[in-house]
């Protein structure tokens, strides 16, 4: 039991270590700036998506027949 | 009239035993609780149901070429369907609270103490007549106090199989429980002065960070503890995943239609092992028993660790947070939560309490690695 | 040279038969009336195009390591792929009509009588030379009257798996043609006044009984009929996890991600079986009449009990209402509204026509655990 | 068959008792008026869940989108 | 102390191999590629995540009773996981513009030249000491020339299962690479005038037209190459269930929720074959440099073929779109956009590049069913 | 190789052919107008549809939450 929970400790405070060194190298080294990277842009890209329309002309509709209603 | 003796016979009524019975009103037992009490019902009403389907006489749903003994031996029998969820969960945790502030990690290796006194009782209750555990059986009931359900489900087919349906319904139910067991715990151990304690606001965590934490954790368990590497690993694949930003449709698909497949048939098939020749016996009293002990003992040495953290740290360390390290995510936090506004109306610790909660599941899944390596 | 008469000995014109062009043809067949006469297409369209794979010379779709040799074998052969079906269309179902008006399940039964005048002609038509059906063959050839396919392709991969494709093609033909073989049987059994009567409104069901309801049909089966379990036990925990309201994720992934991934596998597989050494024989010509017959004979039966309970009952019943007892959901209950609203068009017998309708898919699993029980 | 026919009348039959039983429990026993059983709350809890902010955001960007153009 | 001890020799540390170590940077260097430069994330990410599982001494990932292991034999050792890839990137095409435009296939077909220069290629390189290719292994090889992942998966899982990983990485590195190795080649081929040609717009195909169309396809593919008949097939379906209007569950299903499953397996299972002993050998520089050579090829001939179609028709035909005949869809596609661009800021080519990109998919499926015929 | 590569352009040479038959037949027979393949009718239909209110409603609340705001 001692053994065990002596390695759940060390491993986990290795860890810690680990995260200290990802965090001081993180603010060594500045991300560089993408602009490749904004939100919009992180969609995975995939063959033909078509699956854009569809919401956007429901919501379209929905806005639509919303309005009329009220 | 011989047609219906046939049909007679073929009714339940002519073959229904004693235990049977006991365990349709268990199953029926863990249905109420999982829709009317909502006690972790994504997994109690499929086990629950199952409980119902593998005690019908006559049905075989849990023989071979019954519907729930494939289901068994293909995800569970091979261990896929808790790595399967392992994925999932990965791809719905956010490490950043973590990452902002490691040190958390202590408390969600301190509540897993609970784990291994549980093992120590385990091996204890050999000496009270009626029971009977291995060295294996112990281990896989010690994980309970690990407060994952996945967890303890891939521990206990791997090690225990024969205790799997009771070692998992205990598992979730505690986690359910936790609202119920915790609080009065903290309280114990902590001053109202102690419960008071705000913690500085969180750092923000880049999106880089983020990335390199998941594979930081597996390359750490690579090299210092393989055998908790599925576990770890298809964790931090969901993780990765999700933090990656550039495959989001696996991602959203790993963290919904997935998860909810392999919930409905790992519920089914741990329900499967829920008959009454495994559950109806001394032990199973026993692996009970020593599931409560071990979330009362990760809860108290969780908030003692916290207490040693915030005497000998600069920054300010409410106790609370350190029960949030046995898991149960995000019930144990949340219950943080609302112990902390309890004692300060102003005082949210949610946040704060994510880290070691988080840190719970890794601790758990590390200590799996460890029992493996030990007793297998 | 050498190359090109390897070439061409490869391909399928050096190899074709006749049985295989037909069963081409009757794929191409199954295709268009999925696709331009849209009948049943979820099923008909993969149906029609796993007949076109499975003739192709050379190609092995169905042999051993082919593709489809593994998808019959893991999702029908089990018996696994229908019950996933029943788990959706479950969680697809409401009860709330049927437990408004529970004597609607007399409709729900009469209406079965359909699949036990079949098992008669079936077993009768071994008088007629070249054809033989067995008891197995024959019972499995009834439940086409069931109108109901997982039900049909359940019972089929039991009692009579070389059958399977030409009574899975039969079940939801019929299914699809309700429109066509129902209004003249209902409107040659009723008089004008009999399709006008007007029904009371159903009473509101509370969630409560929504939800034990499930767990109520189950325990019956359980206790009466084990044999029915599969069916009955998976379409009452889909309709759980719908009612429940606690599980709505899981609820959500039976009805749609799941059932949308069984229904493509399960159709190819039924296609699979479409080769012309099992259904170029004139025992398809027998079972496709039988299907027809037990279709008209179930719509009759249903129609005239409910003419017996309108007679016997204080509330008025109009017996157009029985003819949705064959299931076929929701198609049956739409002809029944349409129907009515030829004879009173201010009259919507929609609502009161689920009850008999979702009372057909109980009805016809019942029978089919009866046939189970009696034949196996 | 008269067997078999007879049995899923009598089986059906016994289904009508069950749901007037039910039925009429459930007069007897009026159901608790449980406040937190709200449709809003009627979501199953699930760990971190994130998936709420993208589709109102996505909404919000097609109105603003269809504002413009309309 | 005893206990310490096997907890170390449980350590990977005790175990580690250097070709272990070695796999593992490839695993990181593919995440890398799939995470920050982007490059076909969606099979490299789970493919370089697999790679590091695969060689992690003592987790046995890929051994029997491993996760890996189980993936691997149910999806890629019985084909299955690349034709479900197949049916639901059949239910992403538009083959609206190869319709319109029928003469396209011709640069689908030039394109293909790629694969059989390689497959001469790789059996020269028998020649150079060191390397040894089989007939099989030089196919399984050659097919990279195809530009189209699950198509070099199904055939290097059926002819050169040893190879396979080495395969796929280089197919999709290299899909991923298209807009850094195409570029060049089409401007060294076409001039400046050639490359700003405007095309006419496409005529509207109608929807009866795109549902009879993969049934032609699969017709002619069973006629003519059933060996082609598992790849042709499933696309075909998938198209079919898109333009057929009346299952848009189960399309939306195949080309969402099902794709990615199998997209988050199948890369894993690839990954699992990057082990040391099959990957650092001579013949994977062999197998990589064959690849570049194959893309290259691949590209020149579909330029070529479209610069003697311009020169033979009476519509003009823009060279560049010739290089979309690789497949590698829709990023080809782009890439002669962008090219076409550049040229002439007001030519969009895009439309025009999807015919013979998709064309390309079909011509590299066809090549591989040629290639079972002739070397199985 | 040359025999391969022969196949391939036979095959897909065969299949301009297959199109444009399809395509000459095509404007032989013209489609039927089917009113009932109008692109809403075109949902396949299924046993007791209920997802189609959430998506509206949801939308209707996210209008007015950004009515409110904006
Ligand atoms: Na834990
Ligand atoms: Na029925
Ligand atoms: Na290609």
């Amino acid at each position: 039991m001692i053994v065990g929970m002596g390695v759940v400790f060390v491993f986990l405070t290795l860890m810690i270590g680990a995260v200290n060194l990802i965090a001081f190298i993180n603010r060594k080294i500045p991300e560089e700036s993408s602009p490749n990277q904004s939100p919009t842009s992180r969609r995975a890209p995939s063959a033909n998506r078509q699956d854009n329309g569809a919401p956007v002309a429901a919501i379209a509709a929905a806005i639509h027949q919303y309005r009329k209603n009220h | 009239m011989e047609k219906l003796e046939i049909l007679w016979q073929s009714t339940a009524l002519a073959h229904f035993e004693t235990g049977q019975v006991i365990m349709m009103l268990v199953g029926l037992g863990l249905l109420y609780l999982a829709i009317v009490k909502k006690f972790e019902p994504l997994l109690l009403l499929p086990i629950g149901f199952g409980a119902l389907l593998t005690n019908i006489p006559l049905a075989g749903f849990s023989e071979v070429g019954g519907l729930l003994h494939y289901v068994y031996e293909i995800g569970i029998g091979t261990g896929v369907f808790p790595l399967l969820i392992f994925m999932g969960v990965g791809a719905m945790t956010d490490f950043g609270a973590l990452i902002a502030n490691p040190r958390m990690l202590l408390l969600g290796a301190a509540a897993q103490f609970g784990i291994f006194a549980t093992l120590i009782g385990a091996i204890l209750l050999n000496y009270v007549p009626g029971l009977e555990f291995t060295l294996k059986d112990a281990a896989a009931i010690a994980i309970i106090g690990g407060a994952d359900g996945p967890t303890a489900i891939f521990l206990a087919s791997k090690l225990a199989p024969d205790l799997l349906g009771t070692i998992a319904v205990a598992a979730y139910s505690y986690m359910a429980l936790v609202p119920i067991i915790q609080p009065p715990i903290m309280k114990a151990l902590t001053s109202p002065e102690e419960r008071q304690i705000k913690m500085a606001q969180l750092r923000v965590v880049s999106r880089r960070e983020k990335i390199i934490f998941p594979l930081a954790v597996l390359l750490m368990t690579i090299l210092f503890l393989p055998t908790a590497t599925p576990l770890v690993g298809m964790f931090c694949l969901g993780n990765l995943m999700k933090e990656a930003g550039v495959v989001d449709r696996l991602s959203n698909t790993a963290q919904n239609e997935l998860i909810n497949v392999v919930t409905i048939f790992l519920g089914l098939a741990v329900g499967s092992k829920l008959s009454a020749d495994k559950f109806l016996k001394a032990e199973t009293l026993g692996i009970l028993a020593l599931g409560a002990v071990a979330f009362a003992i990760g809860t108290a040495t969780g908030v003692l660790m916290a207490k040693v953290m915030n005497k000998y740290s600069k920054a300010d360390i409410n106790p609370l947070v350190g029960a949030a390290g046995v898991s149960a995510v995000p019930m144990a936090a949340r219950v943080v939560n609302k112990v902390g506004l309890q004692a300060n109306p102003h005082n949210f610790l949610l946040m704060h309490a994510m880290g070691p909660n988080v840190a719970g599941v890794l601790g758990s899944a590390v200590a799996a690695g460890i029992l493996l390596a030990l007793v297998n």
